[in-house]
């Protein structure tokens, strides 16, 4: 008898390869032989559109590349500015930055939860659940400065506008529900069989692994790694708040989702804090400022996916020289391949689903 | 009086009854299956097309009767064309035995769970012929899956229907019904247990949640209907709810005494159980997530068929005492 | 923590011994964080983003590349990270990395044939004029 | 899947609680609302699309100058005897526009806003990408939305 591979087109259009992944699969029968990942469907040439923008025009474009979390992206891009420039942010302003950083980062993983567990074939329901809390984030950034996804809320120097009244209140009550309403998601999903089975054993990502192939963020701290910019090199003013540093044990999908789960309880610490100790002052900052950029440097911040990094370049202009973009998706996605050797089709959708990518960041 | 006149007259007169019954209990399941996933949602499902969105059913069958067929170029034609035929045409034929009540039946035959059982299980054939006559991967991949998984569950949904015929000593429908006028059958330990097993091999049977692999959204896009569009893609769609009541109709044939009831009429009782049972399949398909192939297939022969082998020992070592 | 102010500037020779040191020997920088180029008109900065764990420093590490010899040795074989971030400053910059199992184009289609992130590279559409 | 009884008791137990949650969920209000017959209040500071006064606008184009992606343009004309400037031309690019308010963040008069239109459609693609800003009933055909009262 012959025997022969099937190779089978995964993207770019497919229920769950997060956008407009496409991903090459050879199969032995239902096992993964061989993953080729193909990415660029989205590719904006990011980097060379901020050679030709001022730093405040390109805050915009940073909504667009993690558009999940847009609200951190805008937060890096910032302090990576503020950095080169040698100026910072007045104190309510770094505040509101925190508020708003780890709201947006809430909102991120329970959308990485809801379509994890999507891809795990829970039809939806933790999906629709998970846009249901999140939609309470959206509103209050609606409020907060106006747009539901790309926010541009950030500025070089502070932020676009303070609280407005009635929104504190409203970030209170979502961090009393929030908390509720994760012990539904835990009952839902955490510890049900089908989900541990689905996702126990799956995608295990040495420590070792983890580190040699760049992978940052919830990632890397499910493989065991101890490792938050946010603790270690605190940014911001994150180094008041009292938060933990969440781990997990083996690195598998599930410890990828607990990690995540465990992080918004973190996240929704943080943000009492923020908002108990929110100084008074003027946060908004000017925006038709025009800087010179001179010299380089690297600033990295904790996104819900991982270090996001700004490599800025100036060349003595108001023009960035270069903007390099370190995508921490980009650096998770090119673990797929060495995770999903041997395993099978609906594995590989799992382990995708686990490392929570978003492709804008990807291809940039 | 010509009496094979009017016994041809009486046949088609079901047979059109039942064909109605099939189109419009598989849009009202759909009708149904919406609203339940919405509420469980927090959404609000379909609410445009008439009170509550309940013509919502007619519109979207106007609109798969509308829609263009579109045939793959590199299809298998001729396979390809028979399939939706192939799981249509057994799912009518199986509601020939259901008992809707003492008298609601197509005919009552001696072996009607058997034949059930056998011609619910020809679907599979069609599903593999879609998978296959598609000559797209997904579609195979679907088929295979399919395949595999019907032939695994058909042991511990065969074995746990048999502790049923033990306990009523008939095959025939309508006679299970009669045997359980002392009592549901369910009350039963041993028959309450092959109730569970019944219930989740069947929802495997019919390719729900958590058991959808060959459909698998998430992994195979739409499994073996990937490449079936209008009115061939209906069928199978009604295929599937025709099939999801099929199996709460004996379910609650078998297990909660069919028809039978505190008052009349018991055709009602009938319905009201059936639909107690969908209702809880449609619970559980928008709670749980799907189960891998290997899982699946190691619960069915490792856990479900020495279960309810089992349980068939138990329940004739219990006969046997009771003479 | 102050991450590290300056950099280092090492030969294109030099690079590979050295994060090879630098990986394994007591400095631990077992991160390759970031990986990346600045075209410099004459010249293309690769630009290497090491971290140490254990330390808990950035190290910054360039190697200037002429326009006529734009080739570099690859360190994926001691970093898996470096793979695609290799290929992208190949697809971007067009620096060819001697010694990738895999240097293909990894943004842009296969088919393309210029290097966007060159600063003679000619833009077609709307660039809104920048401020003066 | 299950090795032991007892695992197979506890995950049984797992498969309950799940349908506690989603059965619980089946009694709360819908959070959705039916859209096009039933629309959400807009907040204060949404951005719709870019709007202008007209009479409050002295043609600075600094809201030009700040635009990331070149969505408006604008050509003056100076009054001979007051030496004033103002608008002669002022469109806007609907197509580009990315809503990101540094227009209205710039503008030194408040002339430039943005208004509380989301619902943008047009028949002819020029409609879109030349919208003439200076024109009073330019987005008149727009469903004018509701504005949520903001608390005080």
């Amino acid at each position: 008898m012959d025997f022969e591979e099937l190779i089978i087109n995964m993207g770019p259009q497919h229920p769950s390869t997060h956008g407009v992944l496409f991903l090459q699969l050879k199969l032995d029968g239902e096992v993964v032989v061989d993953c080729q990942p193909h990415i660029g469907y989205l590719h904006r040439s990011i980097e060379k559109i901020a050679e030709n923008r001022t730093l405040v025009q390109f805050v915009p474009f940073t909504d667009r590349l993690d558009y999940i979390a847009s609200m951190n992206n805008n937060v890096g891009f910032c302090l990576a500015a503020e950095k080169l420039l040698g100026i910072s942010a007045p104190p309510r302003a770094q505040y509101l930055r925190v508020i708003v950083a780890e709201l947006n980062r809430v909102a991120s993983h329970l959308l990485a939860i809801g379509t994890f567990a999507q891809d795990l074939g829970a039809y939806a329901t933790p999906l629709f659940y998970a846009l249901r809390d999140r939609e309470k984030v959206v509103q209050i950034f609606d409020q907060l400065c106006g747009q539901r996804l790309t926010y541009d809320y950030v500025r070089v120097g502070g932020v676009s506008g303070d609280l407005p009244p009635g929104v504190d209140q409203l970030i209170r009550d979502f961090i009393a529900y929030e908390r509720r309403m994760l012990a539904e998601y835990h009952d839902l999903l955490t510890g049900n069989v089908i989900f541990c089975a689905r996702s126990r054993n799956i995608g295990v990502l040495s420590k070792e692994a983890a580190v040699n192939y760049g992978v940052t963020g919830t990632n890397l701290r499910a493989s065991g790694v101890a490792w938050d910019v946010r603790k270690d090199e605190p940014y911001l003013v994150y180094d008041k708040f009292d938060f933990k540093v969440i781990t997990g044990q083996k690195g598998d999908s599930w410890d990828r989702y607990d990690v995540r789960m465990r992080e918004i309880e973190e996240s929704l610490k943080i943000i009492e804090q923020a908002l108990g100790g929110l100084p008074e002052g003027d946060p908004v900052a000017k925006v038709n400022k025009v800087f010179r950029l001179t010299g380089e440097t690297y600033m990295r911040t904790e996104n819900p996916r991982g270090e996001l990094g700004f490599y800025l370049v100036g060349d003595g202009g108001p023009l960035p020289y270069r903007l390099k973009i370190r995508a921490p998706s980009f650096s998770n996605l090119s673990v797929l391949p060495y995770l999903v050797r041997g395993l099978n089709i609906s594995d590989t959708v799992c382990v995708l689903g686990s490392l929570d990518i978003v492709m804008g960041e990807i291809d940039r | 009086m010509n009496y094979p006149w009017m016994a041809l007259l009486f046949l088609v007169v079901k047979g059109v009854c039942i064909l109605a019954f099939f189109a419009v209990n598989a849009m009202f399941l759909i009708w149904l299956e919406r609203k339940v996933s919405a509420k469980i949602q927090n959404r609000l499902g379909p609410m445009v097309t008439g009170p509550h969105g309940s013509l919502q059913l007619i519109a979207d069958t106007v609109k798969l009767l509308l829609k263009e067929n579109i045939v793959p170029t590199e299809a298998d034609r001729f396979v390809w064309w028979l399939a939706p035929f192939f799981v249509a045409v057994p799912t009518v034929a199986a509601f020939l035995c259901i008992p809707f009540s003492a008298t609601w039946i197509v005919s009552d035959l001696n072996v009607g769970i058997l034949f059930i059982c056998s011609i619910t299980s020809l679907c599979v054939l069609g599903v593999f012929m879609a998978g296959w006559g598609s000559n797209n991967k997904y579609s195979l991949l679907g088929g295979m899956r399919s395949a595999a998984q019907i032939i695994s569950y058909e042991v511990p949904l065969l074995l746990s229907v048999l502790v049923v015929i033990m306990e009523a000593g008939t095959l025939s429908m309508q006679g299970i019904v009669h045997a359980q006028e002392v009592g549901w059958f369910f009350l039963k330990p041993n028959v309450l247990v092959a109730f569970l097993i019944y219930l989740i091999s069947a929802t495997a049977e019919v390719n729900r949640v958590p058991f959808d692999i060959p459909e698998a959204e998430s992994e195979l896009v739409s499994g073996y209907h990937t490449e079936y569009s209008g009115m061939k893609f209906s069928m199978f769609f009604l295929a599937e709810y025709a099939n999801l009541f099929i199996i709460s109709a004996v379910a609650a044939t078998l297990f909660l005494g069919g028809w039978l009831g505190p008052w009349r009429p018991s055709a009602v009782w009938f319905l009201l159980k059936v639909y107690g049972i969908i209702g809880f399949l449609m619970w559980v398909r928008w709670t749980l997530p799907r189960v891998r192939m290997d899982q699946m297939m190691a619960f069915a022969w490792k856990i479900l068929t020495p279960v309810s082998l089992i349980n068939v020992l138990v329940t004739g070592w219990l006969l046997v005492i009771k003479g | 923590m102050e991450q590290t102010p300056g950099w280092v500037t090492l030969g294109k020779d030099a690079l590979k011994p050295v994060v090879a040191f630098l990986k394994d020997g007591p400095g631990a920088f077992i991160s390759l964080h970031c990986l990346t180029g600045v075209d410099r008109k004459e010249a293309v900065e690769v630009v290497y983003h090491l971290y140490s764990f254990e330390h808990r420093v950035m190290l910054t590490i360039k190697v200037i590349l002429p326009n006529a010899d734009l080739t570099i040795d690859s360190i994926t074989p001691l970093w898996a990270a470096a793979d695609w971030l290799e290929r992208e400053v190949y697809d971007l910059l067009g620096v060819r990395f001697a010694g990738h199992p895999d240097l293909r184009r990894i943004l842009n289609p296969d088919t393309w044939t210029d290097h966007p992130l060159r600063k003679d590279f000619k833009m077609a559409g709307v660039v809104p004029k920048p401020v003066k | 899947m299950f090795t032991k009884i007892n695992d197979m008791v506890s995950g049984f137990v797992s498969i309950l609680k799940g349908l506690a949650v989603t059965g619980k969920n089946m009694f709360r209000k819908p959070v959705t609302i039916q859209y096009p017959f039933e629309k959400p209040a807009m907040t204060a500071r949404f951005r719709g699309l870019v709007d202008l006064y007209p009479e409050k606008c002295i043609a600075c184009s600094q809201c030009v100058k700040i635009c990331p992606t070149a969505a408006l343009a604008l050509e003056t004309t100076t009054n001979p005897q007051t030496k004033k400037r103002a608008a002669a031309v002022f469109t806007y690019n609907g197509e580009l526009c990315c809503f990101c308010g540094l227009c209205q963040e710039v503008c030194p008069t408040a002339a430039m806003y943005m208004n509380k239109c989301y619902e943008v459609a047009y028949y002819a693609h020029d409609d879109l990408t030349k919208i003439d800003l200076l024109k009073a009933d330019k987005y008149a055909h727009l469903a004018p939305p509701k504005v949520k009262e903001q608390k005080t």
